[in-house]
């Protein structure tokens, strides 16, 4: 009878580790070994100019539409570090540094966003989902997986990505309900980079947080400071300690900024200040988790000078073995691969046809 | 043998793919405890558990997307859509993401799931529990269209749809869920997907239909025997896509006329891309224009109208009387 | 289901699954036919099953036992009083049917008959309508109307369920065993029952209007009966009627008018067995051509056609003798019918068994028929006192006798009081359907000692050539 | 108990037969197994022995009838065992004190005495029926009146023949089969569309090839014609000869063999074979002669299964002699060739060609032939094309043997012209089994045989 305050299992915790200035909270430290912290910076950094080398070939018109991670590597890094191999990553489309650190190639990356379906070949013994392009549809995929790793008893789990926008899709509510009532080790990780496209988070949802959005579905949720590579992986250790033991599902909500273009086609000035740009570079995850370093006397600035030239030299590689792959690849007639197992006979009378015309084609070049 | 309904045959279809393959889970609205609003799942939570029965919250999104993880995963999910006419919620999914993951993981991944769905009219329901959407799916590249027409092809087709290593649109007419037995063989059987079959032989008109329209086809097929005293072929489609345009194309350049039927609206419809395969591969051997008897390009009405809208025997004989005549 | 409603096409629809229904169900199926049983049970087996001739014949079984360790005292054993445990009693009833009924069940399923639980009700003369099931419509080709009987409420007596008066469904979940019971009625179901629940212990009277009991069986039949009856109840009252009953919380007050003092009583249960109605509402009927007659029973010929073309009925509901082996025959014959075979019900010699103690059986004609049809016969009996096997059995009281075709000397009808009647009267029914004569059962060599031999000695009785009877001079 | 004997299934399809003759009369005491009738199916004419033991109280048939397997031909009286122990003449008279009593009882009066045997109300079922009919219900078991039902006949029409008035099974067959005999001119009225069924199955018989049979012209526009039946073993012939030319692809080799030294041989031995029996023909020695040949080739010996994609080779050689009788052509078989004497074969063929032409010979001593022999030449003529008796793959025929001059080696080598006998051979195959080659190769080996009896004695052992 009586009005009574529903008192709910969770609430809402904000995690920061290391502040802007490279300050640490020494209490929430993780304990991550020196060699693995090296390796995080080694693939923050290569992200980073990896991600400034392709914005450069599009400009160039060497390659096509790309979605740029500048200033989300924490909030990537952090949270795939904690992954085995038998774990699942599924992506959205903006973890190229996740990708990269999951196993994936420059040179694949580079290709498929040459317009090569085949860098988006994901090779055998990695478990990662290709690029999902339709916001938030993605998450449910890992909801499935997690759901096999639950029927065959393993404890493995599954890390799917996405963007505050996604958090207004309905796939992103079904997911998290449906990991929720079956208790499914996912990890779901919002980046909330404040931006979709031109729509800030503040008219996503009137939400104080996304991460408030677990709550409603009965599994925890957690808002990080994603720019803190320390502070998104202590979250999701957490998160991790939970699905492997059969606790379920966790929401981590980064919170970062997209300090480039929405994709290369995308122009930023319309519609946020350049200002509000440069109150986030002071954030830049990259340089805070280089004081951090440094402070654990790991890194110098001689050895980051140098590991620049040994990974733009990486780079470089990739980029021509991608060019030359480029230049092999692209016969029209691979279009008919991968559509079905077996190709049906209406399918087969296609494909005799575009090859037939691929001829004419030549010939008529070839004449004219 | 024992005799079955179709809803029988595919409840026998799902237990033994689930007997023989520990990957084989369902799941959907009300298919546990209910085993299914039409009784299709009837027992298998009994016998399978939870864990391969799945109850899930009511989101059909949510449960095509899951599948489509279940089956990278390597999983076999037979997913149920309560009605076709919701399906159009988890229809991204399908179109998104299971028609082309194997494309996009360049061959890595594929998607083994069957998402299975009622359709159709003819049994009083309410709004949106009576389309024929076949089409909306048919036009997807990568996924199969797979619509039986009865207890027996209903059994062998699921049991092959759970087989294939693609997506499987898996139609089942409401109309014919319990509209007739059929001797079903307790063996396992299996039919090939993308075949038609050959339901009735003749020589004068082919007939081509597919699912629920199967039966006034057959019955209009039988009238015309017996009232003019002509032999129509009657061709069961079967599998909408990949569509087999072998036998039908076969069947019009011996009759040299045909009549299409389906239930779902004409324009767009199956009927369209039968006929342009006719008039790709038999067009010099047609004798008439091809009839279409088809549901009309409205809502389909609710059920005080639906008779008038839904093909029937009658319809099906006055459109080929009238291609005979001509 | 949630949605729509689903109709089913079949060769042959039967409505209702008792015995004259699943037989029916069952032949058509074998005769290749596409069948469905509707039953708004959970199982075949209907009235019989569930609430009629095997429940009351396991507590027969009962009290049959009971009656035995008295008996046994004269040959000297002797038993302790027998203590009555109910719950025990009734879970044993229950599952014998559910044995019976579980086997009608798998029989279906292996013979390709579909068992839909549900009331089924004609919407015109091909299709019908369930409630209750997933399957919302049946359209078929042809149905059977096996919907049965119920027992009759005409005397205006009103049954509550779990109320002290009872009908025979009501008497056979024994709640308790009443102190002083009321029986009305002197039908087979009435003594029957009356029987069960005195051997259990009750004070028993039973009421009945007319003269006498058991109508259409030989009084001579009876006589055996009624002197042993008259020992296990606590009264038989003759011409007696019941003008006023009221019903309370503990008891039954009853005012009687007739051969019974005093006039009004009271009892702590009242049976009432006058008598069943066939079922024929709520099924449509009047939405179909099938015809009811002026006594309520459907209509149905030789062929068990109805009026309306689509539609046969079998069973209680077009009445005759209700009794499951003729809806099981009537059932057979409208399978057969169907799926186009010349079949008919032409039966001679229909048994009717009553399991009382002593039982009461007969075939063919009764002799009372007989007389009353003019028939020229010769009546020949066999008491059997001077039968070995009776006498060992403690059972003498029996007596089998014959109904002969004085002309012919053709064996008509056959009838027998006495312990094991019901196996009995197997080899009359054989005889008279055979159109055997008196001299082929009185040649034909019955085993010694058997009760079997009684027929041999009827027949021989006829034929002068009786061993234990000396022969008329 | 009367008892009909009805036309045994004679195997192998036969399902009809004509009726040559009738050995019986009625009246007579017949034994088990003594011989009743003659009739002359597609296969042979064979004796149709008695099945019981009993009077003959009808015959069904006469000759010329076709019969069909399951038709009543005669009927018995009484049951061996009654009439072995009484003496004749007694149950007669049993019978006859019981019918007067039958017959004195009107129908009113058995009206009043035949009740409704049933307890039950079903009296409002029973249909009114007509008059004459008994009245109430007819003794009879349940089974005879399902009968009777299935039958299509009334119970109260039928005669009784049991006990006071119990009608039985076969009383009831009978009296349908009476209705029935009745009923046919009726219903085999052929109607002007559809050709008669009759005759339908007389042309299938006839040419079983699936061929469409062009219609004939009226031949009675250009004279007089006169039509005969086409039967028995003239159908059979006509059946089985177009059966093989429309099945198998012919090819004959033709050569001619010197049975110079034979015919000697066979003159010397003549008289010794005789009075053993047999008679020692050419056909004697074309058989072992065959056998011979079949066992060095064994695909002459077989048949071709077309459905199984097989040859199927016969590790028997059972030798059919193509036997000219009166009513057409007959192929009595001689089993085991290979593992008989001549002089064997001489008695045996000689008793089977005899029995054949007598047409006592068993239908089963027509069956199983692997090769097939036909000998022309004690008619007469040459070389001739003969047809293969299918299923079999070859069939060797022999013309007259006639003295040539022929050119010979003679001993020291040179050519001569001698005086020969010689016998014209023509070797029919099946070519979808065998080849040219493989003919002059058999006839090779017959002539191996035949020209130098030396060899045949080498045959034989």
């Amino acid at each position: 009878m009586p009005r009574t305050e529903i008192e709910l299992p969770y609430h809402i915790d904000y995690i920061s580790v290391l502040d802007e200035n490279g300050e640490l909270d020494k209490g929430l430290e993780p304990d991550i070994p020196d060699d693995e912290l090296l390796k995080i910076h080694r693939y923050m950094f290569l992200g980073r100019l990896f991600d400034a080398q392709i914005l450069s070939l599009q400009r160039q018109g060497r390659i096509g539409t790309f979605a740029p991670t500048k200033g989300q590597e924490a909030s990537q890094l952090g949270a795939v570090s904690i992954m085995r191999d038998s774990d699942w990553f599924v992506p959205s489309f903006r973890e190229a540094v996740a990708f990269l650190w999951r196993g994936a190639t420059m040179e694949g990356i580079l290709l498929a966003y040459a317009g090569f379906s085949e860098g988006n070949k994901i090779p055998e013994g990695q478990n990662n989902l290709p690029v999902a392009v339709p916001v938030g549809s993605q998450t449910l995929h890992a909801v499935g997986i997690a759901y096999g790793m639950k029927y065959r008893k393993k404890d493995d789990l599954a890390m799917v990505f996405f963007g505050d926008g996604a958090t207004s899709e309905g796939d992103f509510h079904e997911a998290l309900n449906f990991a929720g009532v079956f208790q499914l080790p996912v990890i779901f990780v919002c980046q909330n980079n404040h931006w979709a496209i031109s729509v800030p988070r503040k008219n996503q949802t009137r939400a104080q947080t996304l991460a408030q959005k677990a709550l409603a579905y009965g599994i925890p949720g957690v808002q990080v400071d994603g720019n803190d590579a320390l502070a998104v992986r202590v979250a999701a250790q957490e998160a991790e300690k939970r699905a492997r033991s059969g606790e379920g599902p966790t929401l981590i909500e980064c919170v970062t900024y997209r300090m480039s273009v929405h994709t290369t086609a995308d122009d930023p000035k319309r519609y946020r200040t350049d200002e509000e740009v440069g109150e986030w570079a002071k954030r830049d995850p990259l340089e805070r988790f280089q004081k951090y370093l440094k402070t654990k006397k790991l890194l110098t600035d001689k050895k980051i000078a140098s590991l620049e030239e040994e990974l733009k030299a990486e780079i470089q590689e990739s980029v021509k073995a991608a060019e030359k792959k480029m230049k092999e690849l692209g016969d029209p007639m691979d279009m008919f691969s991968h559509v079905m197992a077996d190709t049906p006979p209406a399918l087969e009378a296609q494909k005799e046809e575009l090859a037939r015309d691929l001829k004419d084609s030549a010939r008529e070049a070839d004449n004219g | 043998m024992a005799k079955m309904t179709m809803v029988q045959a595919l409840n026998l279809a799902l237990r033994q793919q689930m007997e023989k393959d520990d990957s084989v889970v369902i799941l959907g609205e009300d298919v546990g405890r209910d085993g299914g609003v039409f009784r299709v799942t009837d027992e298998l939570l009994d016998k399978f558990g939870p864990e391969r029965v799945i109850d899930t919250p009511l989101a059909e999104s949510g449960i095509a997307g899951m599948s489509i993880g279940m089956a990278v995963y390597g999983l076999k999910p037979v997913c149920e859509i309560q009605f076709s006419g919701f399906s159009y919620f988890s229809f991204h999914q399908i179109e998104s993401h299971a028609s082309r993951m194997r494309w996009r993981s360049q061959g890595r991944f594929t998607v083994p799931m069957v998402l299975r769905c009622p359709y159709g009219g003819g049994v009083r329901a309410l709004e949106h529990h009576s389309e024929s959407r076949e089409a909306f799916y048919a036009h997807i590249p990568g996924l199969k269209m797979v619509i039986p027409s009865g207890p027996r092809n209903a059994r062998a087709l699921l049991a092959s749809a759970i087989q294939d290593p693609d997506p499987v649109i898996f139609f089942e007419g409401k109309a014919l869920y319990r509209a007739f037995r059929e001797e079903v063989p307790e063996e396992e059987e299996t039919l090939p997907l993308g075949k038609s079959h050959l339901a009735r032989e003749g020589k004068d008109l082919t007939m081509i239909s597919y699912g629920a329209m199967m039966r006034p086809t057959m019955e209009a097929a039988e009238i015309l025997k017996e009232k003019d005293g002509v032999e129509a072929e009657v061709i069961d489609l079967m599998t909408i896509s990949p569509l087999d345009d072998e036998l039908f194309t076969k069947s019009v350049k011996k009759t040299g006329r045909a009549v299409i039927v389906h239930e779902a609206p004409r324009s767009f419809g199956a009927g369209a891309e039968i006929i342009s395969r006719i008039m790709e591969k038999s067009f010099f051997y047609l004798e008439a224009p091809i009839a279409r008897v088809t549901g009309y390009d409205v809502v389909i009405p609710l059920f005080a109208r639906e008779n008038a809208y839904l093909p029937d025997a009658q319809r099906i004989t006055r459109a080929a009387r009238r291609i005979l005549s001509s | 289901m949630v949605m729509g409603e689903f109709t089913q096409e079949t060769d042959v629809a039967v409505i209702g699954g008792g015995p004259g229904g699943y037989a029916a169900a069952f032949r058509a199926a074998d005769l290749g036919l596409d069948v469905i049983l509707i039953d708004d049970g959970p199982r075949p087996g209907g009235v019989c099953l569930f609430r009629g001739c095997i429940p009351s014949k396991a507590f027969l079984h009962i009290s049959e036992l009971l009656h035995d360790t008295k008996i046994a005292k004269n040959m000297g054993l002797t038993f302790e009083k027998p203590s009555i445990d109910l719950d025990a009693l009734r879970k044993w009833k229950n599952s014998v049917v559910d044995r019976l009924t579980n086997g009608l069940m798998k029989l279906s399923e292996r013979r390709g008959v579909q068992f839909i639980q549900a009331r089924a009700r004609f919407e015109d003369s091909g299709t019908i309508r369930l409630q209750g099931s997933d399957v919302t419509h049946i359209k078929f080709k042809h149905a059977i109307l096996a919907s049965g009987s119920r027992p009759s409420t005409k005397r205006g007596i009103d049954f509550k369920e779990g109320g002290r008066v009872m009908d025979s469904t009501g008497a056979l979940d024994i709640p308790e065993i009443p102190k002083r019971l009321l029986v009305v009625g002197g039908g087979y179901i009435a003594l029957e029952l009356g029987s069960v629940y005195a051997s259990l212990g009750s004070e028993t009277h039973v009421i009945v209007r007319s003269e006498r009991l058991l109508r259409g069986a030989d009084l001579d039949l009876v006589r055996p009966l009624q002197k042993k009856l008259e020992g296990l109840f606590a009264g038989i009252h003759f011409h007696t009627e019941i003008t006023e009953l009221k019903e309370q919380n503990d008891k039954v007050e009853v005012t009687f008018d007739g051969e019974i003092e005093p006039k009004s009583q009271s009892f702590d249960r009242v049976l009432v067995a006058v008598g069943r109605e066939p079922n024929t509402e709520d099924l449509g009927l009047e939405n179909t051509k099938v015809k009811i007659n002026k006594r309520g029973f459907v209509e149905a010929d030789d062929q068990q056609k109805t009026a309306d073309e689509k539609i046969y009925a079998i069973g209680d509901v077009v009445g005759g003798a209700m009794l499951a082996h003729k809806a099981m025959k009537e059932g057979k014959v409208a399978a057969e019918v169907i799926a186009g075979k010349p079949s008919e019900y032409d039966v001679r010699a229909l048994p009717a068994v009553v399991y009382t103690d002593p039982q009461v059986a007969w075939t063919g004609l009764t002799e009372e028929k007989a007389r009353e049809d003019g028939v020229e016969i010769k009546v020949t009996r066999f008491p059997w006192k001077f039968a070995g096997r009776a006498i060992t059995m403690e059972a003498p009281e029996g007596m089998t006798k014959m109904i002969i075709e004085a002309s012919s000397g053709r064996l008509l009808g056959m009838g027998i009081v006495g312990r094991d009647a019901e196996t009995l009267i197997a080899e009359g029914t054989l005889a008279v359907e055979m159109g055997a004569l008196a001299e082929d059962v009185g040649l034909t060599v019955h085993a010694h000692p058997t009760l079997s031999e009684t027929e041999g000695e009827a027949a021989e009785v006829f034929l002068g050539s009786s061993t234990h009877i000396l022969p008329k001079t | 108990m009367s008892r009909s004997f009805k036309l045994p299934d004679l195997g192998e399809g036969i399902h009809e037969g004509e009726i040559i003759s009738i050995l019986v009369k009625v009246g007579d005491s017949v034994e088990e197994g003594a011989p009743i009738m003659e009739v002359e199916t597609d296969k042979a004419t064979v004796e149709i022995p008695s099945p019981f033991t009993g009077s003959i109280e009808a015959i069904k048939c006469e000759p010329g009838d076709i019969v069909h397997v399951g038709d009543a031909l005669v009927i018995f009286s009484g049951d061996g065992a009654e009439a072995e122990e009484a003496p004749a003449g007694k149950k007669p008279e049993k019978e006859a004190e019981r019918k007067p009593e039958e017959a004195e009882r009107k129908p009113a009066e058995t009206e009043e005495k035949k009740p409704e045997a049933k307890p039950e109300e079903k009296k409002e079922k029973v249909p009114a029926k007509a008059p004459e009919k008994r009245e109430g219900p007819v003794p009879a078991s349940p089974a005879t009146r399902r009968l009777a039902r299935e039958l299509g006949v009334d119970l109260r029409d039928i005669p009784a023949s049991g006990p006071e008035g119990l009608v039985t099974a076969e009383d009831v067959r009978s009296f349908a089969e009476g209705v029935k005999a009745k009923e046919k001119p009726a219903v085999t009225e052929p109607t002007e569309k559809e050709a008669p069924a009759e005759e339908r199955e007389v042309s299938l018989a006839l040419s079983p090839t699936g061929v469409a049979i062009p219609e004939l012209p009226d031949f009675a526009k250009w004279g007089e014609v006169e039509r005969i039946p086409v039967r028995s073993i003239r159908k059979a012939t006509a059946r089985q000869m177009a059966l093989a030319w429309s099945q198998i692809p012919h090819v004959t080799s033709h050569d001619s063999i010197d049975v110079t030294k034979l015919e000697a041989f066979r003159q010397k031995h003549k008289a010794e074979v005789e009075a053993k029996g047999g008679k020692l023909s050419v056909t004697v020695f074309a058989l072992k002669a065959a056998a011979t040949a079949l066992r060095a080739f064994p695909n002459f010996n077989a048949t071709l299964d077309v459905k199984a994609g097989e040859i199927v080779r016969k590790k028997y050689y059972h030798i059919g002699v193509a036997a000219q009788t009166g009513e057409g052509l007959v192929v009595p078989v001689i089993r085991d060739v290979d593992r008989k004497s001549v002089i064997e074969l001489s008695i045996e063929l000689t008793e089977l060609v005899e029995r054949t032409r007598n047409r006592k010979v068993l239908i089963d001593e027509m069956r199983g032939g692997t090769f097939t022999i036909t000998n022309v030449g004690p008619l007469g003529g040459g070389h001739f094309n003969p047809i293969i008796n299918y299923p079999e793959v070859a069939i060797m025929g022999m013309g007259q043997a006639r003295m040539q001059a022929v050119v010979i080696n003679n001993d020291e080598g040179a050519h001569e012209i001698a005086p020969r006998l010689m016998m014209p051979i023509s070797l029919t195959i099946d070519h979808r089994v065998l080849d040219g080659a493989d003919a002059i190769a058999f006839v090779n080996k017959v002539k191996e045989v035949l020209q130098d009896p030396d060899e045949l004695l080498m045959a034989m052992v």
